[in-house]
C-alpha cells in the first residue's frame, strides 16, 4: 500500500562541500510524515510536493535513500541535486515547513541470489537510489561511482565504510579517483576480473546516456544487468501513462513496472 | 442535503466524475480513493484494438498547467470489458467509457459494444483526427460532427451520450448545438488545448509528438467562459472540466451552468482530490444553506 | 552580435518589442527603461474617438495569468498624435500603432491619418467586435477579415502593415494567410484568449464585462504552438507574444518561428522585463556562439 | 521618480494578539531596500512581489506605513492584512528573503491648511495609509478608527501616543471603544461638535462601503473629504487602466490619479 501523507521537514541541508558549484547543489531532506506508510525497497520512490502554489504544478520523483522509524514515528530521507524549478522552491524549504508526499511507488531492484557478489554502478545522484541497495545487500558488493567532477561526489565516506569489496570512484575530469567515466571504469574493471563477468548481475542508476552504455557493456558481455529508469512523471501510480520507455514488449510505465527494468528490455530510441 | 444530479436518465450520487485519461482505469488510484464515493468513473480512452501511443516524453509541465501527447495508448475495448470493467463493477458508482475512433464505423462499433456491455455512459472524445480526412478534426468540423452523431446516438440503446467538445473552436456553443441536435443526452468540454513548448537548449520540442494538450489551473478561465457559453445555447446538460483542483473551482464550473464536473490534472497532483472536492462540495452547501447541488447549476448573477 | 531584425522594410534594432495595452503610450514605463533600447514600441489599442472603457473590476489574476477587460479606453487618435507621438519619437526606437475600429471605415480612416503621422508601423487588431454585425468578430470571420485587409491595404502607403490574429479559431494559420494575401507585410500572434472568472461568494463574474481575456505564462504553450503553426504556413514575418517572461521565453517563440516577440503581461511583473530580455538574449548568443539572432528564426529540430 | 528595487525582509511577523481569528490577521513587513528610493507621501503605496514562481504572477499594492533612513540605509514598513493567496504566501516569507518592490506610487494624500485640524476616518486596515498621515501631522488631528471586532484594531498604543484632539475607537460587535461602524460613530462626532463640520476636512480609507458612507456623509454636510480608494491592480504605474474607477470627468487609475481622491468626484455604482 502506498500512502499520501503530509510529511514535516526535519531537515534540508547542502550535503556536498562545495555545493554551489553550478550543477552539483546537492540536498538532503528529511522528513517525518504524519502517519507510516509501508517501509519501501531500494529503488522505489516517492512523489514530493507542495499545496502551496500550483506552479510548479506536479509532484516530482525521488527515490528513497532511507528510512528509519523508532517509537515516535518514522522517517524518510531523500538526496535530491538542483536541476530546476521544482528542486529550487524545494530547497528554499525550510525545517518546519510541510510538504505532500506519495509512496513509495514503482518496483524496487529484484534482490540478488545469496551466492552473487553484484557490481552497483552509479551515477551522479543515482547514488540515491544505489545506496540503500548497498546496505541492505550489507555492503557485500563492488560499487562504481562515478560523477563529472570531485564536488558532484556525495556520500564517500558512507560508502567507504559501508562496501566490503571494490569501491572505485571516478570523475569525468580526474579531480577525484580515476579520471573518466563510470562505464570506462567499468570496462577496466571487469577486465581486470573476468571471472566477475559470467555468473555476476549488474545494477545501475545514473543519466540515461550512462545507463544505454552499462547496459550495452550488459549486453556484449552477457550479463544480467538492472537499470533505474528516468522519466518525467505526473501521477506516479500508472494511471496517466506518461512516463513509458520503450520495450521489446510495448510501452511500459516506470512509475509501475518499473523505474527497475532488466536491461535488456529497453530499446534505446 | 441533496447532491445528486441527473445526466438525463443517468442519475449520479453527486456531480463529481473523473475526467477521462487522468484516472486510469480507476484501479490506480484505489489506494487512494473509495471509488464508491465518485458520482462517476470516466476511464482512459478506449478504441477497437490496443494502441501503442506516443514515443517519449510525453509529458511536460508548463507554468500552472501540463502538455500532454500520450497519443491515446490503451489495452483496446476487449481487454477492457475481460479485465476493467468487472472490476470497476465491484463499486457502487457509475462508469463512462471515453472512447474515439478514426471512422465512423470505429465509433459506432465501440459503442455497440459497450452499450451492450452495459456501461452507464459513453463519452465519444471528438477531437482526435480523422484518418480518412487527414488533419481534419471530428471536434472542429460541423459537417463531420453532425454525421457522426447521428450514425452514433442511432446505435446506442441504454448509454448515456455525451460528447466531449473539443475547445479549439471559435464558437463551442455552436458545437454543444450540433450534439444537442443530433440526440447527444448531454455535453462535456473541454478537452485539452493543443501547445507547444520547446527546449531552448536542444533545440527540441519538449514532447516527442511536436504538439500535446494543455490542461491544469492555466486553461480553467477558458474552460468556464466555454460552460458559461455552453449552457446559455443549450438544454442538455453539460459536464464541466478544465483546470479544476478543488471545491471552489468545481462550484464555480457549476455557477457557470455545469450540470456536473469532472476532475483531470488536479488528481496527479492529490491523488484524493475528487474525494476532497466532494466533501468540501457539502461542507459549502452546508455553510450556505443550500439543501441541493442543483440549485448552483447556471446560478451565476450576471 | 548583430541583433537587427526586419519586419519587412521595417528594420528593428532587436527583436523585443512592447505588446499593445501592456506599455500605455511608452512613458508610463521611461523611470524603469530606457526606451531607446527597445525594438519597437507598440501603444495601446487607438480608435478614432477617445473611449471610455468598462466598468471595474476590469482585470483578475488567474494561475500563472491574468484576465482583463479594459474595453479598449484611449484618447483617441487625434490626441494621441497631438501629445504621445511626439513623446516617443523623443527617443531611438520605431513606433507601431496598434488600432481596432467597428467598421472598415473606420479602420481606413484611422490607417490613413497614421500613416500621414508616420508611425513606423500599424497593428490592426482585428479581435474586437463588429458593430455592424453584432457579435462577429473580423478575427474570427475570413471573409470579413479579407475584406477589411484589402480595404486597409490599399490606403496604408508607408507604414508597416501588421495584422493582430485572434487565437480563438481552429486553425490560425488559415487566417494568417489571408492576411499574408491580402498584403499585410507581418502578422502578430497572439492576442489574449477568452476567459471568465466567478467569485462563488457573491455569484458575480470577477470581471465587470463578465468574460475578458487571458494572458500571461498560463496561455504560452498555446502561443508558441500557434507560432509555429503559422510560421510553417506564411512568408511573411511573424511576431510572437503570448506570456513571454523572461529571455527564454523569448528564445523558444523564435526558435517556433517568430521573428520578433513582444512582451506584454511580464511588464506588470517586472517594469523592466523587456530591458532584461533583450541582455538576457545577448547572453545567450554569446554563449552559445550565434552571431545574428535571426539565425533562431523557426530553428526548432523537429 | 518611483524605482523597482530588490529588497530584502528584515521582520515579517504578526502585529495583532489574537493574529489567527479569521479575517483578523494582520502582520508587519520591514524591508531593507538595495537602493533607497525616494521618500514617499502619506498615501502612497509599494506593489509587492517575489520571482520564485508565477503564481501568484502579479504584484499587490501596500500602502507605506512607516519610513526610515539611517546611515546604514533606509527601511520600508508596511502592515498587511491576510485575504488571499498573495497575502498568505507573503505572510510565509523569513526574514533574510527578498522581495521585489515598485515604488513609491500614487498621489498620496494632500495637505490640509495649516489653520485646520482635520478628521481622520480609519476603518479596518486602512488605518496603514492613514497612520502615517496622522504622523506628518504631528497629531494634530481627530481620529476616528473602526474595526468589526477588537483584534482587528492594530497600532492602538501607538495611536494613542500620537493622536493629540479625539481619537476614537469602535467596533462592529461593541468588543472595544464604541458599538457601531465609523460612519456612525462620525456622524455624533459631528452633532457633538458642530464647530468642526463648516470649516473641517475629512481623509478616509478603509473598505469600500465605508469610503461611500463617509462620501455621502461629507456630501451632505458639505465637508471637503479625501478618499483613497482600493481596485486590483497589474501594473501600478498607470500603464495597463486596469484600476480604474468611475469617476465626474470619466474613468481614473487608482494607481496614478489615486489612490487619493476628493469624494465629490467618485460616482458611486
Ligand atoms: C524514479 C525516479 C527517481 C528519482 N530520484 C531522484 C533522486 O533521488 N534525487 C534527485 O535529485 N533526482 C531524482 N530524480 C530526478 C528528479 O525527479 C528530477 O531531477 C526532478 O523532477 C526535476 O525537477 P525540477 O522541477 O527541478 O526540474 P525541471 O526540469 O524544471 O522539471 C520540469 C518537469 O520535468 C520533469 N522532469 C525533469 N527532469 C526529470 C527527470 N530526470 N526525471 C523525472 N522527471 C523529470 C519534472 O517532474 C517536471 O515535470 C528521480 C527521477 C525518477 C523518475
Ligand atoms: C492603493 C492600495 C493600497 C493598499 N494598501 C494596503 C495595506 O497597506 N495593507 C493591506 O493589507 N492591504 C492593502 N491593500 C489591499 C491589498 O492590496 C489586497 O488585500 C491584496 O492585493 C490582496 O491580495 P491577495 O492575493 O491576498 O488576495 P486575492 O483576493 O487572492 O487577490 C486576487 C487579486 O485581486 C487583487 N485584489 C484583491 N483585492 C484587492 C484589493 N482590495 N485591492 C487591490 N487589489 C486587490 C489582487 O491584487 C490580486 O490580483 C491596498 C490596496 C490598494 C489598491
Ligand atoms: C494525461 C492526460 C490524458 C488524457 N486522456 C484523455 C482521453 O483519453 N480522452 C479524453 O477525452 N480526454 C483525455 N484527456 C483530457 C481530460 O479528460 C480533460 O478533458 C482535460 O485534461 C481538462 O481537464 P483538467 O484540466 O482537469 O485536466 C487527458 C488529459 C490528460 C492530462
Ligand atoms: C491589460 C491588457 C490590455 C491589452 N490591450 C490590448 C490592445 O489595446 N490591443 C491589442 O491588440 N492587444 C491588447 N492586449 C493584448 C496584448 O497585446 C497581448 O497580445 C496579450 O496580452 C498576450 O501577451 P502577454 O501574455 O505577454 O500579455 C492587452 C493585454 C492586456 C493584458
Ligand atoms: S507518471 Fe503517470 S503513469 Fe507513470
Ligand atoms: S494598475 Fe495598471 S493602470 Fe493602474
Amino acid at each position: 500500500m502506498s500512502k499520501y501523507i503530509r510529511a514535516k521537514i526535519t531537515e534540508n541541508t547542502p550535503v556536498n562541500k562545495d555545493h554551489t558549484l553550478l550543477g552539483c547543489e546537492s540536498y538532503r531532506l528529511v522528513l517525518s510524515p504524519d502517519d507510516i506508510p509501508q517501509r519501501s525497497l531500494p529503488g522505489q520512490f516517492y512523489m514530493i510536493g507542495t499545496d502551496s502554489s500550483y506552479d510548479p504544478l506536479l509532484k516530482r520523483p525521488f527515490s528513497i535513500f532511507r528510512e528509519t522509524s523508532s517509537a515516535e514515528g518514522g522517517e524518510l530521507q531523500f538526496l535530491y541535486r538542483i536541476k530546476g524549478k521544482g528542486t529550487k522552491l524545494l530547497k528554499e524549504m525550510r525545517k518546519g515547513e510541510t510538504v505532500n508526499v506519495l509512496g513509495p511507488l514503482g518496483n524496487g531492484y529484484p534482490m540478488p541470489d545469496k551466492n552473487l557478489t553484484p557490481v552497483l554502478i552509479a551515477g551522479g545522484i543515482g547514488i540515491a537510489s544505489l545506496f540503500p541497495l548497498a546496505e541492505k545487500l550489507s555492503g557485500n558488493i563492488h560499487f562504481l561511482y562515478g560523477a563529472r567532477t570531485k564536488n558532484e561526489l556525495l556520500m564517500l565516506n558512507e560508502l567507504k565504510g559501508l562496501v566490503k569489496k571494490e569501491l572505485i570512484i571516478s570523475t569525468d575530469d580526474g579531480s577525484e579517483g580515476e579520471k573518466g567515466t563510470v562505464v570506462d571504469v567499468l570496462n577496466r574493471f571487469l577486465t581486470l576480473n573476468p571471472q566477475l563477468s559470467t555468473l555476476n548481475l549488474l545494477y545501475s542508476c545514473g543519466p540515461s546516456p550512462m545507463l544505454e552504455a552499462v547496459s550495452k557493456f550488459a549486453a556484449e558481455k552477457g550479463i544480467k544487468c538492472y537499470i533505474s529508469m528516468e522519466e518525467s512523471m505526473a501521477c506516479g501510480v500508472g494511471a496517466c501513462l506518461g512516463c513509458t520507455v520503450k520495450t521489446k514488449k510495448g510501452y511500459k510505465r516506470v512509475c509501475k513496472e518499473g523505474p527497475v527494468f532488466p536491461s535488456e528490455e529497453i530499446v534505446w530510441t | 442535503m441533496d447532491l445528486t444530479v441527473n445526466i438525463r436518465k443517468l442519475k449520479l450520487k453527486n456531480p463529481v466524475m473523473t475526467a477521462s485519461g487522468t484516472f486510469g482505469y480507476g484501479e490506480e488510484y484505489s489506494e487512494f480513493v473509495d471509488l464508491s464515493k465518485l458520482g462517476a468513473i470516466v476511464v482512459k480512452g478506449l478504441s477497437l484494438k490496443p494502441m501503442e501511443g506516443n514515443p517519449s516524453p510525453r509529458i511536460y509541465e508548463t507554468p500552472c498547467g501540463m502538455l500532454n501527447a500520450i497519443g491515446l495508448q490503451n489495452i483496446g475495448v476487449k481487454e477492457f470489458l475481460k479485465t476493467k470493467l468487472p472490476y470497476i463493477r465491484k463499486f457502487d458508482t457509475k462508469l463512462i467509457a471515453n472512447i474515439f475512433g478514426n471512422t465512423i464505423h470505429e465509433y459506432v462499433k465501440l459503442s455497440r459494444i459497450l452499450d451492450d456491455a452495459g456501461v452507464d455512459g459513453i463519452e465519444l472524445n471528438v477531437s482526435c483526427p480523422n484518418i480518412k480526412k487527414g488533419g481534419i478534426f471530428f471536434g472542429t468540423d460541423k459537417k463531420m460532427l453532425q454525421k457522426l452523431l447521428s450514425t452514433v446516438r442511432a446505435n446506442v440503446r441504454n448509454a448515456v451520450l455525451i460528447t466531449k467538445l473539443s475547445p479549439n473552436v471559435s464558437y463551442i456553443q455552436e458545437f454543444a448545438k450540433i450534439a444537442e441536435e443530433c440526440g447527444s443526452d448531454a455535453v462535456s468540454l473541454i478537452n485539452t488545448i493543443p501547445g507547444m513548448a520547446i527546449d531552448i537548449k536542444t533545440r527540441r520540442p519538449r514532447i516527442a509528438n511536436i504538439t500535446g494538450g494543455l490542461s491544469g489551473p492555466a486553461i480553467k478561465p477558458i474552460a468556464v467562459r466555454m460552460v458559461y457559453e455552453t449552457f446559455r445555447a443549450v438544454k442538455i446538460p453539460v459536464i464541466g472540466m478544465g483546470g479544476i483542483m478543488n471545491s471552489s473551482d468545481a462550484i464555480e464550473f457549476m455557477l457557470a451552468g455545469a450540470a456536473a464536473v469532472a476532475v483531470g490534472t488536479a488528481n496527479f497532483v492529490n491523488p484524493s482530490a475528487t474525494i476532497d472536492i466532494i466533501k468540501d462540495i457539502e461542507s459549502f452547501m452546508a455553510e450556505n444553506n443550500i439543501t441541493d447541488v442543483k440549485e448552483l447549476r447556471g446560478a451565476v448573477k450576471i
